[in-house]
């Protein structure tokens, strides 16, 4: 299963690209299983998503919680909370 | 009028604030956030979602109108790389009414601090370079308008 | 800094956003209030005391800078013949933290309602002229303040 | 005894005058005692004070009550609830 992925702020910063196609498990539920896979891909990942609580993710231009099911999912962007402003 | 703007190019109160029209209305309050030069600080980056960021600052300018009696509103956000001194935010509301104009201004200002895509990075003259933290007063002072 | 004027003369905005040296801080809330021309109104006049207006608003200019944190501070009141557009009042704070900057703007507006010796005569375009009351809102607003 | 007494708005046009000397009875106590000789004088104070509570003094200066002594002061100051800002 293919996932346009977008990162921001520090997350982009470890992850050392804003947007990545990755090719996921098929059936992966999920914004928290996204994350736990990703921090376990590699080491970008495993310094990027160290604390799952810190990330904040959003699904189309929406809002998402850990929850959140990834099907039918165009973009997710994962990113820290905001601190604009 | 509302007028919303996300951009890299410099704030330009003085042009907005004619584009504003302000001589039309009973009363005009705004807000002018700046870069702070505190404890060396050279430059503030701020990071922004292509669309994620403008669509949550026109949610914000039309919930302002929503709640309050507005004759025109502009909200200009600067995002990327910024000095100490440069204007970071611009709000401008107003409204026949002085403490409507006032309120649209400080919810603006309130909530842009907690509902807006955006990321602060600083970076200090000996090299220190940090993501801005959450801080909870801001989320305490958003909570305020329920 | 602080700048208080009582005066006769058109407000320069512009000019006085200038000499507020609004870049040099974090935060500036700026409040403009000008005359409306609702119901057909043709001129407001506004009688004051030729020393009890100015040093009321110089008192609460001070009371201001008493509660918060304020890097300089601007209030200028036109007295005398006016037309509608014509701008009152106006009032600058600014404020390395934002909060502080906003909340001296709104209580030094809600303050020059009832503390601050100005009275509003009204002239309309069918030749009625009338002094205005006192209204009870503007008395509860200043009083939130304690 | 001598008063110098200013009128502000309404209070102003309806005295007729900005500033005026009064020649007051002397020992006359008051803010208040003043506000009814000034009411009883002639038309126009009559006009300008029919209805004391919606008249304020200011003493040299110093906003003033009813019972405020007269007793020393270079300036009265007698107008009506302010509207202003």
């Amino acid at each position: 299963m293919a996932l346009n992925i977008a990162y921001f702020a520090w997350v982009r910063e470890r992850m050392g690209v804003a947007e990545e196609v990755v090719d996921v498990p098929a059936g992966m539920a999920d914004v928290a299983a996204l994350v736990a896979w990703l921090a376990a891909r590699d080491d970008r990942g495993a310094l990027a998503f160290a604390d799952p609580l810190r990330v904040r993710a959003a699904i189309d231009g929406v809002m998402a919680s850990p929850g959140s099911p990834l099907a039918g999912a165009r973009e997710i962007a994962l990113f820290p909370p905001v601190t604009g402003g | 009028m509302i007028r919303v703007l996300v951009q890299t190019a410099a704030i330009d109160v003085a042009a907005e604030l004619d584009l504003h029209d302000a001589g039309g209305h009973g009363a005009s309050a705004s807000f002018i956030g700046r870069v702070r030069g505190d404890d060396g600080l050279t430059e503030l980056f701020l990071d922004h979602h292509p669309t994620m960021t403008g669509a949550g600052l026109a949610d914000l300018a039309h919930g302002a109108v929503d709640r309050w009696q507005i004759a025109a509103l502009t909200l200009i956000h600067r995002v990327g790389a910024m000095a100490p001194g440069d204007t970071i935010v611009l709000v401008l509301a107003s409204s026949p009414h002085r403490a409507e104009a006032l309120a649209a201004c400080e919810y603006l200002i309130d909530r842009l601090k907690t509902d807006v895509m955006l990321w602060k990075r600083e970076t200090f003259a000996d090299g220190r370079v940090a993501w801005v933290e959450q801080r909870d007063g801001d989320a305490a002072r958003a909570e305020r308008w329920g």
